[in-house]
């Protein structure tokens, strides 16, 4: 039985590429926890879809302000230097192309880089949300993601099944598993975990994994 | 120049059957829930107003504010992104049902399109969406080598938002993220009807810091004391 | 020789029509001499393309603050109630229909409603400003202008020399002899000073004006 | 965080023979002087910047500012709305004598498409302009009735603005009418240089008071006492 990554190990892990002085928007949800592993010393700003530039952690519990709330619609705090601004003016900085990086969930994601995130099909009750915007704004789109469903079938796929939120947008995926970028419509594995063969991942992984000079380890602490 | 009137009720008075409204908020965050509850005590009364087109980012929390127009029976279509909430019942089960109708809108093309029905804009082009199903029957077009999906403006009957100071021009500050899509819609509809915290006489908001010029805004009701949807969400209220 | 009226008297009888509390814009030059002439008891707030709303007269002679200007460049002060916004915003304003009044200056207005304002041929450096925005923008967009031009020719024509600023824009024109509203792509007569026939007003008008009821007399006080 | 620079000189260096350079203000107002002579110093020295695309409302007024640009030979385009001033001798001169290019633009459509350069919005349909000179080789679109203009996004490589108050991470407030193109143009260009009256510490300018985000704002430099244009050129100051 391979160990792989817990929600909080890949978001550690997505953390370290976040540059000093990024930034960053984050998914509501699972990407969200990707802002408790800023590596010391790196202050990257984070962005939120309903106009707020340079928020930090959640209020202790009664402190809530809930007009000073994130995407998620959870009370979070300032740090100095945030500003507040109106959706439009949101999401144009998101849309322009001035957040360095928005690391959002999956569905599914395709070699292609399309990814599938807001719809889980024609069932239930459709809300996307600012996804299909962030995923066409950011200098870079990044997914964490486990590698596999729940039912242990691949979420990194040749073409996606469900309906897109957009189309060759991905660049890098953070799984449970590996790192794996996408490049010229392929993936490109960059790291895994060591405990795991090539082949034992490649069985996981709905479409080639291609290789390209060396494989680092994906190497992640205890958390 | 007075744009104050007396009460929420009055304030909302005009707003008829089949109107579509702009409401400002995003969840909780700059909801005008007094205006909205003054929506619904006019409905129960009168059975007016009904038949209403909604435009707001989600689409109602537990049974206070939109959600309580919704279980009401006033609203027959929503426009909004994220019809999703921690307590979603009052729209799932009429969306269910087949009880009302839902125009699902990207987030930010969202607040675009109201942006540009404000700014006579009446169409522009937007990476969002492209090649998936919300750009379905949408013009599309190349620039730079990119595809774009073409969006229309967007505009309302009326918009009903919160502020936090108004002067009685009309002039708006709004509180911390409270903001949201309120300007948006102040300028994208016929009539804009704001509940302010505080009202003001003119020259006590520092021309640096109106976020809503006066000439966006139709009446202003001063609400002292606004409810919070959120905090009456997690106390259970329950508005009808 | 008929008396003409002044450009001042010209202004005021254009003030006049605006109403109490409407948001007007007024072109740079001649049309910003309207603002003199408010009524009293009327309240009118001035929007500026470059980024003010409700704003005042001009300071005293050295009392100018020159980030405090008007589109002409101007100084302005500020009345009670005024904002500021960028020039986005601001031409949102214009194009949105949120202005009741735009008044401007003219070469040559058409019975169409074509203006022409802008540009009086190739020779020269052109230069349009906002006239082209304020034309598809305010709910009413009047002219002021003498009747003919220095040489005695129209400037009311059936179809514009000039470059266009815009098709179909000028609804009402108040002139140096005459107030003629612009009506299903006709001239209509509204008011004409009492000295004057209506053979003599057509005589220096270049399309035909519509009679429709009675023709106002044209009354204006000495200024 | 720290976008702080020492002087004008430094703040400018990396601006380069053929660049498109927006430059904030209308007329004097908000006229970044300081980063503008420093381009100018720089040229007297070296020769470069040249060849220069600028954006902005005018042309220049007097020999001060983008007009000593242009009497310097910096300036082989101007795109603007409006290219005339109290003392518009050095855009005339070049351009009669066929020695500078002039795109005109109306002022609207320059603001919105410098807007839509920074928001992401490759085109846009407007009323303005439409059935007009200007509108000749665009393409046109007929909406609920009405025609309208088709305009593209406008980008550059710089943006030189000037701000009252900037912080260390970049958060700026404009002074008066002074801000006018400038919010605009620091979210249009690849890089954004700002000339502030005083630099303070991150937390001192309050979050509702922000007109431009710092993630706009490349670098930052305080000119404590700034020169106005309008005053130079009344003076009669030539800058050379």
């Amino acid at each position: 039985m391979i160990e792989k990554l817990s929600n909080a190990q890949i978001a550690w892990r997505a953390a370290q590429d976040i540059a000093d002085g990024a930034y960053v928007n984050l998914g509501i949800g699972f990407p969200e926890m990707v802002a408790k592993f800023q590596p010391p010393g790196r202050e990257a700003i984070f962005h939120t879809e309903n106009g707020i530039l340079n928020f930090g952690e959640a209020p202790p519990e009664g402190e809530e302000d809930w007009d000073l709330i994130n995407a998620g619609k959870k009370a979070v705090t300032l740090k100095p230097g945030a500003s507040f601004f109106h959706h439009a003016d949101s999401f144009a900085m998101v849309r322009g192309g001035h957040l360095d990086v928005a690391i959002l969930g999956a569905y599914e994601v395709a070699e292609t880089g399309d990814l599938a995130n807001w719809s889980t099909g024609p069932q239930g009750i459709p809300a996307v949300g600012g996804a299909m915007d962030l995923v066409h704004g950011a200098k870079r789109v990044a997914v964490i993601t486990d590698h596999v469903t729940r039912d242990g079938k691949p979420k990194l796929v040749k073409a996606c099944s469900l309906p897109l939120t957009g189309v060759a947008c991905v660049t890098r995926v953070y799984t449970s598993l590996a790192v794996i970028d996408i490049e010229n419509a392929r993936f490109v594995l960059r790291e895994k975990l060591a405990c795991m063969s090539l082949d034992e991942l490649q069985a996981l992984t709905g479409a080639e994994l291609l290789v390209q000079g060396t494989i680092g380890e994906l190497i992640v602490p205890e958390l | 120049m007075d744009k104050t009137v007396a009460d929420p009720a009055s304030a909302v008075a005009d707003i008829a059957d089949g109107m579509s409204i702009m409401i400002g908020g995003f969840g909780g965050s700059g909801a005008p829930i007094e205006l909205i509850h003054a929506l619904i005590d006019r409905f129960h009364a009168t059975g007016s107003p009904k038949n209403l087109t909604i435009i707001n980012n989600n689409a109602g929390n537990g049974r206070i504010g939109i959600a309580a127009m919704i279980d009401a029976g006033m609203v027959a279509t929503m426009v909004c992104s994220f019809p999703r909430s921690a307590d979603p019942r009052a729209f799932t089960e009429k969306y269910l049902a087949g009880e009302i109708a839902l125009e699902l809108v990207p987030q930010g093309t969202l607040a675009e399109r109201i942006r540009a029905g404000g700014a006579g804009i009446p169409a522009f082009y937007t990476p969002t969406s492209y090649g998936t199903d919300l750009a379905k029957g949408k013009p599309t077009a190349e620039f730079d080598g990119r595809m774009y999906v073409q969006e229309r403006w967007l505009k309302a009957d009326v918009a009903i938002i919160k502020a936090e100071l108004a002067d009685r021009m009309g002039n708006l500050t709004y509180r911390k993220a409270g903001r949201n899509f309120s300007p948006l819609m102040a300028a994208a509809a016929n009539v804009t009807i704001v509940q302010a915290r505080q009202i003001v006489e003119p020259g006590n908001i520092d021309p640096e810091q109106v976020i809503t010029p006066g000439l966006y805004v139709t009446r202003v009701v001063e609400v002292a004391d606004a409810q919070q949807e959120e905090a009456l969400m997690r106390a259970g209220v329950a508005y009808a």
